[in-house]
């Protein structure tokens, strides 16, 4: 059959997402949002959810919907902490002991996320050493420097924003809008794309961001 | 007080980068860098989220909503630019592919030590971002920061009383009343407001500090705070 | 020796490529798998050279020089294909993001351990390629290869004699006179060309191997060698 | 000064390298090969250099060339195999224990080499474990699997073949020629790209492959 990962409605790209997932979410510094995606997941309702986004509170994300419908029992990420001096709901939350969260620092954050599309399952990096992010874990001096020994991460599903894509499931990203959206694609079994603009041709190939065999589902959202 | 206000900071800062270099600039302060740099020098500046060569703010009429830096401002990209993703923007930073990183601070020890990403405000959740990858990882970790706290109490000190975002990585501060670099003996000051005496600078210091023997007066020209 | 040629194992592992999966084929007989894809199976086919999507060989009047595979082949591209470098393509194989890759090999062992890689040619220089990497992380790897060495020695052995390309990994066999599934008890022939007697086929084995109870003939249609 | 990274001619590309170097050279399945910088090091004729390459013996590249002038201790590559059924070069210097041989399966190759331009001094990989080309390294079980520990590869020159480049060193790969070159673009000191055409405007940031901080000169050498 040819192939078409095109879907028509948010519902039909959230199928099959069930309890306890752990769900990836592109988006950082403003851009790459999958807030369409994010918005049909809670609408899905899967409870349990661990997520994978670089923030559990920035503004332009839908993330803080999801997290207050309680959904969600612990948090990846590498800020959680509310632009405002009163406390978002995350923060009033994990106040409460009611959801957790590791703090990751950013880069090890996304090398994690790589690792575990990549087939990596653990990695030293001299990041975080001696500092309380790392604390217990396995440490080791390689080519001069302290490091520690950080594992991969994988997951269920990976929300994704993009600018285009085409029927065969590659991406193009605008600008800075890619941020985690090529190591997430790759590290979630189920990964799916919103994108402003979903073509039936192929994306030419020097323009190719994510390969479309890295992306399950499609769900054109305009911009 | 007598002292540099934030852009003359940021000014300061920006005459020490090297022309041809590769420079991540932190949020608050030191992004005002990129305005002050010298005439002639041709820098790139990285920023976290995978932009390469950043550019001056958009104009209003002008926004690329997704072409942001990791500060979420509407950004510019500068000829010869691009954009990378967060994976290989930060295996160019772990790399070793960032000649300067310039960062806030709020405490440096005289080891190198640096602790600027938990100020324990409480029930506020923690946030580290990309801090500890940029400190311990770029050639050279600038810090600029006020010399003292808001309370008068040092942020230059023997060892940091908050939680370290990298250990011995600091090799130079800028503050507002003087240039400190970080040497195998210690602070060292290489530049002082000409209104601050070397005894004000040790007691306003939280470890033991000396003055370079060619220590000189630390000027900017008159920018708006 | 009754049995299938070249193009007839490649043409009978073809048939059960999935529509709609990722493979990646081997230089040699598994590449020829391509061309015997049954009509309305969409695969995609990666080249371990970053190639996504693999078309038919280049006519000679289309070449583009720098659109090769793993093994040098001038090629095409399929639409939605396109191009990634090494470290994202060895990225996917190990990552798991390879349904399934077919492999030319020398043994394979009862318990699914492979050997491909070092025929111990006197003299001449190691080459393993990617064949590790594919063989150990692949979803599946499936084994094109000779029953037998030209000496007539049995290449299914009860374990592998040359050096290992990975434990464990090998889940099916195709040769030109059985298919043969690795399966928790050892080898079981799904299929069985009409001429050799299960005898001919232990004979022919260096392991215990059973007969599927459904086991049928294999059979393929006429193909060049 | 404005940043202009194109160099003249490949005696100025290849400046500064001196004895014991570990060279990368790009170049995979006959595309990528950046024979005219290979020949430069040539005449330059450093010795006792350390090369990293995917194939000691492949025929489209020059590779053997600089191993047959005498210059190279040692080779670390995924091949090392000649095509013809006598020896090459590289073969009967190995035979002979005059020349050293690191076999690397590629993945691992490529991972080593990516690991070294990332700042990850060692990862494990379930590549090769079990097999002659990981005896004596480092096990370990994660996720499940067994598992080798790999150390990363850096160096002090990459030689890169491109497609497209621009004064500021941005490079533009032609479909499979890309391979090796954004890793090793990362992984050595010194990075010099030969490319077909070197162009004084940008190139649009969408097209970029390799960003040019990572270039540190350019040399165009026609098709």
């Amino acid at each position: 059959m040819a192939i078409d990962k095109r879907v028509a409605t948010a519902a039909a790209a959230m199928e099959d997402v069930g309890d306890g997932a752990t769900v990836f979410i592109t988006g950082f510094g403003g851009a790459g949002f999958a807030n369409v995606l994010i918005r049909a997941l809670c609408e899905c309702g899967p409870r349990d959810l661990t997520l994978v986004v670089n923030s559990a509170t920035h503004p332009a994300s839908l993330t803080h919907e999801l997290i207050a419908a309680g959904l969600v029992r612990k948090v990846i990420a590498s800020a959680g902490r509310g632009r405002d001096p009163g406390l978002s709901v995350f923060e009033t939350l994990l106040r409460d002991g009611k959801i957790e969260f590791e703090c990751v620092p950013q880069g090890t954050f996304a090398e994690r996320i790589r690792a575990g599309g990549a087939g990596i399952p653990a990695f030293f990096t001299p990041v975080g050493f001696g500092t309380d992010l790392t604390r217990g874990k396995e440490t080791r001096q390689l080519a001069g420097r302290d490091c520690v020994l950080e594992t991969a991460i994988t997951g269920d599903l990976a929300l994704v924003r993009a600018d285009l894509a085409d029927r065969y499931g590659n991406l193009v990203f605008k600008y800075a809008q890619m941020n985690f959206g090529p190591a997430m694609a790759t590290a979630a079994k189920l990964t799916v794309a919103e994108v402003r603009e979903a073509r039936d041709e192929a994306i030419p190939p020097e323009r190719v961001q994510v390969p479309g065999v890295f992306v399950d589902r499609v769900l054109a959202v305009g911009a | 007080m007598p002292g540099l206000n934030r852009n003359q900071m940021a000014w300061r800062a920006a005459q020490d980068i090297a022309d041809g270099s590769v420079v991540n600039l932190g949020i608050g302060i030191p992004v005002l860098a990129s305005d002050h740099l010298p005439a002639g020098r041709d820098v790139f500046f990285q920023s976290e989220n995978g932009v390469i060569g950043v550019g001056p703010a958009a104009a209003a009429d002008r926004i690329e909503p997704d072409l942001v830096d990791a500060g979420s401002r509407k950004i510019t990209l500068r000829p010869g630019g691009c954009v990378i993703d967060s994976v290989w923007a930060f295996a160019m930073i772990r790399g070793g592919h960032i000649d300067v990183t310039i960062l806030g601070g709020f405490e440096v020890a005289a080891n190198g030590d640096f602790a600027n990403w938990d100020s324990r405000i409480p029930n506020k959740g923690p946030l580290v971002g990309g801090a500890m990858d940029l400190a311990a990882c770029a050639r050279a970790t600038w810090v600029i920061m006020e010399h003292n706290t808001r309370k008068g109490g040092p942020r230059l000190l023997a060892a940091c009383t908050l939680p370290l975002t990298a250990m011995r990585c600091v090799s130079r501060v800028y503050t507002d009343i003087a240039v400190v670099d970080v040497t195998e003996a210690g602070f060292v000051a290489r530049e002082l407001v000409p209104d601050v005496s070397a005894d004000d600078l040790r007691a306003r210091t939280g470890a033991p500090i000396a003055l370079a023997p060619d220590c000189r007066p630390l000027a900017a020209p008159a920018l708006p705070a």
